[in-house]
């Protein structure tokens, strides 16, 4: 498969086309429909956590994505220059509570709902984020 | 996204087209804290034409909804899209809203 | 003639389909008394395929009017076909039957 | 224009008949959509009157319906042999009372709200109503 990557300003009007080179890959891959937009979702909710808590403000840096399918899994990595933040603690996943249900925190959720598996690693002054997600088996 | 307004007696229909993302969850919450702010109880959200839901969008119906139960409202989703089912269910939201299949089972629900 | 019932919480919406005239009125008849029986207020009267629509069927529609007025409720007409227009302003009773665009709108009236 | 006529047993599942006949005058005199409608109203409830007045039962006689045209007008002639009964009196049509409406009534009242001229004569042992219809003079 086509290695896909590409670099995006930090802002929040460039999550469509990180999603759209999501989508490409996943459809190339195989990928059903729904499994797609799970990794749209994933890499969109990455994506603005970067933007906004890890640089704080839209447009004072970048974002470089990169897809990369083996077998029947597709990796996307994503490296910015924001301070050091590791995402790959799964949040502790609590039942939901119809009284007061939580209004942030749904971003990382949906991170490790989607993903199969979240690494995290620290280079060069760079946060590195895999995320890597396996094709579902019964694929329709 | 677009966003188009209809304001019953009793109910608002609130009716987004396209991508409820951080790029336009803010305008999407303008709009409802302006329907809130002059009195509407009960919001319908009609999702049928919405093609991504992320977490943004979703924080903005929770606040939604825990600031219309505050006064004794309501809001609730109509004919939502497979992308906005598949948001809710990822989110663990999908029991917090009603959902219904057409508006207008929506708005009879009030 | 075909008969439609949708019960919602609140209001109950009957869809008709083809000629309301003497030889099919009594079903209709029939139709609502089970649902005002039932204890149902509010209806709708879902008149957009009606393509007949005679003195029978209006006498049906002003006994309805008259029954649920006695009970606080009320019977309205949602998107009601050309024809249907033209009956009800040629028997003289357009402005007894509140009239609304659409199934939706004629809903959240209540 | 071609004269129509058509006798009917006097059943209730006659009248859609009826106004089929009434229908395909009227599109062949140039009746617009409205006022062919109009025309199929007034004769249904002549129609519907004979059956349930007039002979009181379903199925106890026939109603013999013909329609001719002229100039810019239609002629719906109605014979049947129920007892005599004449509708031409216009009914007094008072203000609708929006608190008490009319239940019945409805029938004699669009029948002369639609017809330009309704005439009626006993002859021999039947009754003749005479349905004039003018073209509107703005048909669309
Ligand atoms: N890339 C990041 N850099 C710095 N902090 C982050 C980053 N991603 C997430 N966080 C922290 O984790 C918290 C939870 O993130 P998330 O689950 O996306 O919810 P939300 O964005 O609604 O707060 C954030 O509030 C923020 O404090
Ligand atoms: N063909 C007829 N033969 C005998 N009586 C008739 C006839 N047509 C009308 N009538 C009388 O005139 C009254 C008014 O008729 P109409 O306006 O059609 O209203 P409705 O049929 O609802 O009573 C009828 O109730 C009936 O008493």
């Amino acid at each position: 498969m086509q290695i896909r990557q590409a670099t995006f300003p930090s802002r929040l009007d460039q999550i469509e086309a990180i999603c759209r080179l999501v989508e490409e890959s996943a459809q190339e891959a195989g990928f059903d429909s729904a499994a797609s937009y799970a990794c749209q979702l994933a890499v969109a909710e990455a994506s603005e956590n970067i933007i906004k808590h890890g640089y704080g403000v839209e447009g004072k840096g970048i974002i470089q994505v990169s897809v990369t399918g083996r077998a029947d899994e597709l990796t996307f990595e994503l490296r910015d220059e924001a301070p050091p933040f590791n995402p790959s603690l799964s949040p502790t996943i609590s039942q939901l509570d119809e009284d007061d249900p939580p209004v942030g925190g749904l971003g990382l959720v949906i991170l490790h709902r989607v993903m199969d598996e979240v690494r995290y690693e620290r280079l060069a002054g760079q946060n590195h984020l895999t995320l890597i997600k396996r094709k579902p088996v019964q694929s329709r | 996204m677009e966003i188009n307004l209809l304001q019953y007696k009793r109910v608002a229909v609130i009716t987004v087209t396209g991508r409820i993302d951080s790029a336009t969850a803010a305008e999407l919450e303008t709009t409802i804290r302006s329907v809130i702010d002059n009195g509407q109880k009960h919001l319908i959200l009609d999702l049928g034409a919405v093609d991504f839901l992320s977490s943004s969008g979703l924080r903005v119906m929770v606040t939604t909804m825990k600031t219309l139960r505050k006064v004794g409202g309501e809001v609730c989703v109509a004919q939502p899209s497979e992308r906005v089912v598949s948001s809710l269910s990822i989110a663990g939201l999908d029991t917090l809203f009603h959902s219904f299949e057409s508006r207008e089972a929506a708005i009879a629900s009030f």
